[in-house]
């Protein structure tokens, strides 16, 4: 009997380091990740080539990286607000598009077009980064203090936001055909490496630092899960939640700004159309619980990651763009299978029968 | 202003209307403002059904949903217009409510997209554009080209339209047909959903799998705009010296702006101000004519350089522009 | 020593408010768009006529979202249910009758599958049902990516016969015209009342209830959680179906883009008509509601027409907007009280 | 089987990650008996009961039941309730969106011709409840019903079902002496039916009371079965503590005297009312000094501090806290003017329940210090280390979900967390609720401690006994008003009683 169980913990001790990698949250995220490009090592043979094209890097996977940039800043946003709120933000994407519009508006003082700025630009971004954050305010004040459901109060900006993007360009495309204005999208001097890649990665530094050096991820998580106890605690569940939505209008605007610049001008129909969808979803492929409470940020960069590795993954193998949801519906319910608790379970109580005969099994050749 | 109830006896209604200074009253369902050239389209009817011209136009948006366009003509029906204008979201599905339309005597004038209904007595008249016509045009004007430049290879991709629209499926079919009538190779088509963020993405894409393309048929400008700027972030170059020939459809302002320096080199146009165009046929109905069945509004093509001054497509001469500064000065949109 | 208060409880408080609403709002349409037609009764049934669809479709939401769960693929089943049906009724010569049939197969597979992901597999139903959205869009442009008109004469006969109502009113013509509805709203009504029947007086509806109540406890109250889950899923799967079919006959046609955003309709009617999202609060009725309001204010937007596409976008959000916090604020100071 | 054995469960165990939870136990049912479950917090009796009604899968052991030769297992609670064994788990699990007459009859509806019979239903509960004496509507919603009501209803649903085996698993841990008495009286109905109950309490009066045989567990483990008459109670404390401990020791007596003899106030509340709860009220609370709220179900006791504390906007009424007028508009103020409240409902007001046994712990604490002062690692750490240990939380680790925590186990989380912020008044709203017997000693030693450290308590609690051996003055509450205050001799079981009721006792309340 005591050695068997001696037995059992000498095991213990061999698999002790697998088990600790396995049991990190950030596991099943990444291993979807990387089998999204495997596929690619089998179906597209050059998706790894990177190469150094006209001064700068080039290549599938740094197309990957690069295009994700805007759903990575979202998926951020999103997550705050779906740990402090367990909703929702669905206004992310049209915020985006008033953030591109405002933008573009200033700089081309009014007009359609310019070649040349009309205003400073970082007063134009800084106009569309507080304009977000408004939008943001706007959504967080309705469910916060109004306690409406996140998904209602936000789908009022979701329907408004792209009418008051359209008002704002006068329902043209603004164009600024400025080299100044394409570097938030594009390169910066003679950088090698695409600069949305490099503000996807400041942003979520930013937020990680924030909440790693203040109690601000410890509070979110507490009102997401309890808010009624976390009132009693001592937290303003309120100003908490308020400060989610506003922290993910402003981060829509930033990635409005990426998107805007990509196309140096401003399309309100089309900046950030259908991403609201994504970001939620690679929140979830992130291992995170739509219901709000306990959340892992870096989960949600990687789903962001994932999703568009899948997107690109789907183009290098020729898909048409319009049958392509098909195999990403398949590909997601893949993914959230394997990270179901059920499989989990299952996966465990597995494993736990191959322990037990194995141990059976050990144990009748000793005694 | 809808007063006019009294005065109301029998079909000439708005006829009588508009002689003792009231208006003609138009119900517009637009489809949306999804892009410029709808944006204008939007523009060029409000200005032609002005209150000024003697109408009042009840405009409804219908956010690209076609059941708010079948809505929107019941509700126009409710509000007893004397016209329904109608820009369909789709081709198919409004035999129910035209139905409707007819029963109330109103007559209704399509434009833009063309409806497939079971009884073509269910509307009036059609105004819009020949979407298969522009393909044509545009392929034939790049055999020319090709014959004037000595190419002899085109390895052709074409980034479409959102899959399913009118327009997407005109330009396509232009140029599949084209394709296999010239001998050229088509390489991919992928759609680019008529964005500048999309079309960038996939002509990302497509250089990464064929390095030997030497023409993008881009369905419309904002494509146009993406394809280059990936063409360019490629190390390619674009236009007539270039290694990628970039065709485009719209001509817009932007557009055609492109088409000056020969980022575009060839740029067919699909024109949106329908407003005079439909208000002839109503003058037409007014005075108790018939007009014609179906008018195609006219469409030109525009191009850098001289290359090609006209081409032919099914017997007819189109002739094509020469982009300068004038030209551009001179469109109104 | 019981004394049986009758108090109106805080849930049907908010229904009698969103109803008062609803009247005062459209009976302000009729005064104010009197000239436009707004008051005529056909009006009013037009209401019915085109979200005959929607109103099913809401239905099957309503009943997920008390589980406190949501289903977003509603919009591209509808979508993918018109594209079936008019692939196959025009190019494969079935029936309408066949058509029907395959309308609610497509709905019962969705509600199966989604239904056991969400309940046996326990994954997220935003999640799933998002994946639905996706293969839903996906397969409807692999089935066919032009436009496929219906031309069925059986089909469009069930779709054009028009019900004569004893009501109706006279044109500027002076001609009378009869009020009419089509069949699609009879039978959206008769669903609306089993629904509603259902979700009062059978065991399935209350345990809907429970569950979104406090899914824990009605475990531990002896519930079958998982299957009853199941069960909704499969309901409101059927139901998009219905609506779909329903969508089809008013549309009368099958192409990729129909039917997008439904699914923010639906579920934005029904959290008008006092649906949580959290779960275990909602009725039908209250639905109902919901999809008139949202019909009502579309309608008004529609009469008043002199508006640009984006003031459009901006009038019906803020008229939401409005509507919604109108209800808060009541239910807040029911709450105070 | 022995001929009225009803129910055996042998060589049943269970595991929690980290947690041993239950090891070889075997359980014997009898027909007709009141069989008591013991242990300390966390010793297995919910997982014990939630293994038998198949909330949870065992991992090994053999379930049988009367009447039945092969082992049963229960899947899922309907399983058991299939089975004949119906259950009042230890936190109320009823639906708070549906009504009284709903909870207590769903899944088992009365019909006709197939559609649910309302009528019928309402019927049915208001008699059910009238029954029980529980002063509800059946048509109220239950989320309106006060938790000792609840409590109620979960028991009367369980009660109401045809069934042989009955489980309560703490039932009486936020009921009053009345409605316990009533409880009782339906038990031994129940009992001489031929119904056999299980019943969890850590109250030993009421063991002693009502059952036939006990069981005790400790740490998972089987510790033995005994008849009640064989056991006397001091036996049954060192059986489920292991060691020899003394309940009974008269604890206040060696704190007497210790006080301090000055009076300072720390809070004076003046004319302080709630809307339609709390009639205008006033009281005063001294340093060192350990005051009880005292009064029937619904008396108002928890909405009275729950209105100093800011967790309700009080409507009326001044309140200084050391001599000096304070503004409360929410706890964070009552916090920072040196406010703890530990609230009676653990569930609904208390646990977070994902968070870790750290995070509950220092939550309060660090949202006192302000987002912008993080607690660093290590002093969360230790301040959880700290707390786990003074208040013996069984746990797996600092790192566990509290949600994982036994029902007892969660409350010393929650009375940590609160003793952690250091506070100068502290609230405690039923803080034994659900605590076994020698954690329950040890938090009223620590109570007394604190006062004589200097800190001003307000104790409500529901057992009398409890009140009058931590309290030094009690406040009565009866209807929302406070009708009185008694002091030193008076402070005797009878005399509560007699306040309690009303004076002379002949209009006594009824609930
Ligand atoms: N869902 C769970 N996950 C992990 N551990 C659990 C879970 N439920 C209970 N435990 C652990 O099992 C042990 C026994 O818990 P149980 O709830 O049975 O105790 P109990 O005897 O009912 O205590 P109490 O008197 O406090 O209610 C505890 O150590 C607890 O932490
Ligand atoms: N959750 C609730 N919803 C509605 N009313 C409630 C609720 N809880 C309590 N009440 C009501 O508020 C009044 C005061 O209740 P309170 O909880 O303060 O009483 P208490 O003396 O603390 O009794 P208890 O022992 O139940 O905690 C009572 O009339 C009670 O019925
Ligand atoms: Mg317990
Ligand atoms: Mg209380």
């Amino acid at each position: 009997m005591q050695l068997q169980e001696l037995e059992v913990t000498r095991n213990m001790k061999n698999k002790f380091d697998i088990r600790k990698i396995t049991g990190m949250r950030l596991f099943m995220p990444i291993v979807c990740l990387l089998a999204v490009l495997l596929i690619n090592v089998i179906t597209t043979p050059g998706f790894f080539k990177v190469t150094l094209n006209n001064g700068v890097l080039y290549g599938y996977v740094v197309d990957v990286i690069n295009r994700a940039s805007e759903l990575v800043i979202l998926a951020v946003g999103m997550t705050l607000v779906t740990a402090a709120s367990g909703g929702q933000d669905i206004s992310v994407g049209a915020t985006m598009a008033v953030a591109g519009a405002v933008c573009c508006q200033i700089l081309s003082g009014g007009q359609v077009t310019t070649n040349t700025f009309e205003n400073p630009l970082i007063l134009a971004m800084l106009a569309a980064i507080v304009v977000a954050g408004i939008c943001g305010a706007f959504n967080g004040f309705l469910v916060a203090k109004l306690n409406i459901q996140p998904m209602v109060a936000t789908l009022i900006l979701y329907t408004a936001g792209r009418g008051i993007a359209q008002l704002i360009t006068k329902g043209q495309i603004t164009y600024v055909r400025v080299d100044a204005y394409k570097v938030f999208g594009g390169y910066f001097g003679k950088c090698p490496i695409p600069t949305p890649i490099f503000i996807a990665i400041l942003f979520v530094i930013i937020v990680y630092i924030v909440l790693k050096k203040t109690a601000l991820g410890l509070y979110i998580e507490s009102v997401g899960i309890n808010g009624t106890a976390s009132r009693l605690v001592g937290l303003n569940s309120t100003m908490i939640k308020f400060l989610t939505y506003v922290i993910c209008g402003v981060l829509a605007g930033v990635a409005g700004l990426v998107a805007s610049s990509r196309i140096y001008s401003a399309d309100a129909n089309n900046i950030g159309l259908n991403l609201e969808m994504d970001a939620i979803l690679a929140v979830a492929l992130g291992g995170n619980v739509l219901g709000g409470g306990k959340f892992s940020l870096m989960g949600s960069v990687i789903g962001a990651y994932t999703i568009q590795a899948l997107t690109t993954t789907l183009y290098a193998m020729n898909v048409s763009a319009d049958q392509l949801p098909v195999y990403k519906a398949i590909v997601v319910i893949i993914i959230v299978t394997l990270q179901s608790p059920v499989f989990k379970k299952f996966m465990a109580n597995q494993k736990a029968k191959r322990a037990a005969s194995k141990a059976v099994a050990e144990g009748g050749n000793q005694s | 202003g809808n007063k006019d109830a009294g005065s109301s006896e029998g079909g000439s209604t708005a006829a009588a209307g508009s002689e003792s200074g009231d208006n003609i009253t138009v119900g517009f369902s637009q489809v949306g403002a999804e892009s410029d050239w709808r944006t204008a389209n939007s523009e060029s009817m409000k200005s032609t059904f002005s209150e000024d011209n003697g109408y009042t136009l009840i405009f409804d948006d219908a956010q690209q949903k076609q059941e708010n366009q079948i809505t929107a003509i019941r509700n126009f029906i409710q509000q007893e217009v004397d016209y329904i204008v109608l820009a369909p979201v789709t081709e198919t599905g409004w035999d129910t409510v035209l139905q409707e339309a007819k029963d109330a005597d109103i007559p209704v004038i399509i434009v833009d997209r063309m409806v497939d209904v079971s009884d073509d007595s269910l509307y009036t008249a059609w105004v819009g554009s020949n979407f298969e016509l522009e393909g044509q045009k545009a392929c034939e004007w790049l055999n020319q080209y090709a014959k004037a430049k000595g190419l002899t290879e085109i390895n052709i991709v074409d980034i479409q339209g959102t899959i399913g629209a009118s327009a997407q499926i005109g330009r396509t079919k232009g140029l599949e047909d084209a394709a296999k009538a010239n001998g050229w190779n088509l390489l991919a088509s992928q759609t680019g959903e008529f964005t500048q963020a999309k079309g960038q993405e996939v002509m990302e894409s497509m250089l990464k799998q064929y390095d030997n393309i030497n023409v993008v048929y881009c369905e419309n400008d904002n494509e146009a705009f993406g394809a280059i700027d990936a063409i360019k972030a490629a190390g390619k170059t674009v236009g007539p010296d270039g290694d990628i020939l970039v065709m485009s459809f719209d001509t817009t302002n932007a557009g055609i702006t492109d088409t000056l320096d020969g980022s575009i080199i060839c740029n067919t146009e699909c024109n949106p101000l329908h407003g005079p165009r439909v208000e002839e046929i109503i003058k037409t109905l007014e005075e108790g004519g018939t007009p014609d069945k179906q008018a195609y509004v006219e469409e030109g093509i525009f191009a850098y350089g001289s290359d090609v001054p006209t081409i032919t497509v099914d017997g007819e001469d189109y002739e094509v522009t020469e982009v300068t500064q004038d030209v551009i000065d001179q469109r109104a949109y | 020593m019981n004394k049986p208060k009758k108090k109106l409880n805080g849930n049907s408080f908010l229904l009698m408010i969103t109803i008062l609403l609803f009247i005062i709002m459209y009976a302000a349409g009729m005064i104010i768009f009197a000239d436009k037609g707004f008051a005529k009764p056909q009006m009013f049934l037009n209401l019915f006529i085109s979200n005959a669809g929607l109103l099913v479709i809401a239905m099957g939401q309503t009943i997920v979202m008390i589980t406190a769960g949501i289903d977003i693929s509603v919009g591209s089943v509808t979508a993918l249910v018109c594209m079936v049906v008019a692939n196959q009724m025009e190019n494969h010569g079935a029936s309408a009758f066949t058509a029907v049939a395959f309308a609610l197969a497509i709905g019962l597979a969705y509600g199966l599958i989604q239904g056991f992901l969400v309940s046996y597999m326990e994954i997220q139903p935003f999640i799933v049902t998002l994946a639905g959205m996706f293969f839903g869009r996906g397969m409807t442009s692999i089935i066919s990516t032009d436009m496929i008109a219906i031309k069925n004469e059986m089909f469009l006969a069930w779709a054009n016969y028009k019900i004569y109502l004893p009501i109706g009113t006279y044109s500027k013509r002076g001609k009378f015209i009869p009020a009419y509805i089509y069949p699609t709203v009879i039978i959206a009504v008769l669903i609306f009342i089993v629904i509603a029947l259902i979700m009062k007086y059978t065991k399935f509806g209350r345990s809907v209830y429970a569950i979104g109540g406090n899914e824990q406890s009605a475990l531990m109250m002896g519930l079958n959680v998982k299957r009853t889950k199941l069960k909704a899923y499969l309901l409101d799967g059927v139901l998009a179906g219905m609506g779909g079919f329903l969508f089809c006959l008013n549309s009368c046609s099958g192409f990729v883009e129909q039917a997008k955003g439904i699914e923010m309709d639906a579920i934005s009617s029904a959290v008008i008509g006092g649906t949580l999202l959290s779960g275990g609060v909602g009725t039908p009725v209250g639905t109902l509601f919901g999809v008139l309001i949202k019909g009502s204010i579309s309608s008004l937007i529609t009469t008043q027409g002199t508006l640009s596409s984006w003031w459009v976008r901006i009038t019906l959000s803020a008229l939401l907007c409005f509507f919604i916090v109108l209800q808060s604020i009541f239910a807040s100071l029911k709450k105070k009280k | 089987m022995e001929k009225d054995v009803l129910l055996t469960m042998r060589d049943i165990s269970k595991t929690f990650p980290g947690v041993k939870a239950l090891q070889h136990v075997d359980f014997t049912l009898r027909r007709g008996e009141i069989h008591a479950l013991m242990g300390e917090n966390g010793a297995g009796k919910s997982t014990l009961i939630k293994v038998l009604t198949g909330v949870y899968e065992f991992d090994s052991g053999v379930v049988r039941m009367a009447g039945n030769d092969t082992p049963i297992v229960n899947h899922s609670p309907q399983d058991a309730q299939k089975a004949g064994i119906s259950t009042v788990y230890q936190e109320v699990n009823l639906c708070p969106n549906l009504s009284v007459a709903e909870n207590l009859f769903i899944g088992r509806e009365p019909r006709k011709v197939g559609m649910i019979d309302w009528k019928t239903m309402n019927r049915k509960s208001a008699e059910l409840l009238a029954e029980l004496d529980i002063d509800v509507a059946a048509t109220m919603k239950l989320e309106e019903v006060s938790l000792a009501n609840q409590q109620m209803i979960a028991i009367a649903r369980a009660v109401d079902m045809e069934c042989q085996v009955l489980i309560l698993d703490e039932p009486t841990s936020s009921l009053d002496d009345d409605e316990v008495a009533k409880l009782f009286k339906l038990m031994n109905r129940l009992k001489d039916k031929g119904v056999g109950i299980i019943f969890v309490t850590h109250f030993l009066e009421q063991v002693y009371a009502v059952c036939d045989r006990i069981t005790v567990l400790r740490n998972g483990e089987l510790v033995g079965e005994y008849q009640v008459k064989d056991l006397p109670r001091v036996m049954l404390v060192a059986k489920m503590m292991g060691k020899d401990f003394d309940d009974l020791a008269d604890i206040k007596s060696a704190h007497e005297g210790k006080g301090l003899g000055e009076k300072i106030p720390v809070i004076e509340a003046e004319g302080i009312s709630h809307k339609g709860t709390i009639k205008p009220f006033n009281i005063t609370i001294n340093k060192g000094e350990v005051i009880g709220l005292s009064g029937l179900l619904g008396s108002g006791r928890s909405e009275l501090v729950r209105a100093i504390y800011g967790a309700d906007k009080a409507e009326s009424g001044t309140l200084k806290v050391n001599g000096k007028e304070a503004k409360i508009n929410s706890p964070i103020d009552a916090m920072k003017l040196g406010m703890a409240y530990l609230p009676e409902d653990r569930k609904k007001d208390g646990i977070l329940a994902d968070l870790s046994v750290r995070e509950n712990i220092i939550i309060a604490m660090q949202a006192k210090r302000g987002m912008f002062k993080p607690m660093s690692r290590k002093e969360m750490e230790e301040a959880a280390d700290k707390y786990i240990e003074m208040l013996q939380i069984k746990t797996a680790s600092r790192e566990t979900p509290i949600k994982s925590l036994s029902g007892g186990n969660q409350q010393k989380v929650i009375i940590g967390r609160w003793l952690l912020t250091n506070p100068e008044y502290l609230i405690l709203d039923e803080p034994t609720r659900g605590i076994d017997i020698g954690t329950k000693t040890e938090i009223q030693k620590l109570v007394l401690d604190l006062a004589d450290q200097g800190m001003a308590v307000t104790f409500i609690s529901s057992e009398v006994e409890e009140m009058l051996r931590t309290c030094s003055r009690m406040a009565i509450l009866r209807d929302g008003k406070k009708v009185g205050e008694i002091e030193g001799a008076e402070m005797t079981q009878e005399g509560v009683m007699n306040a309690i009721a009303g004076a002379g006792g002949d209009e006594k309340h009824e609930e």
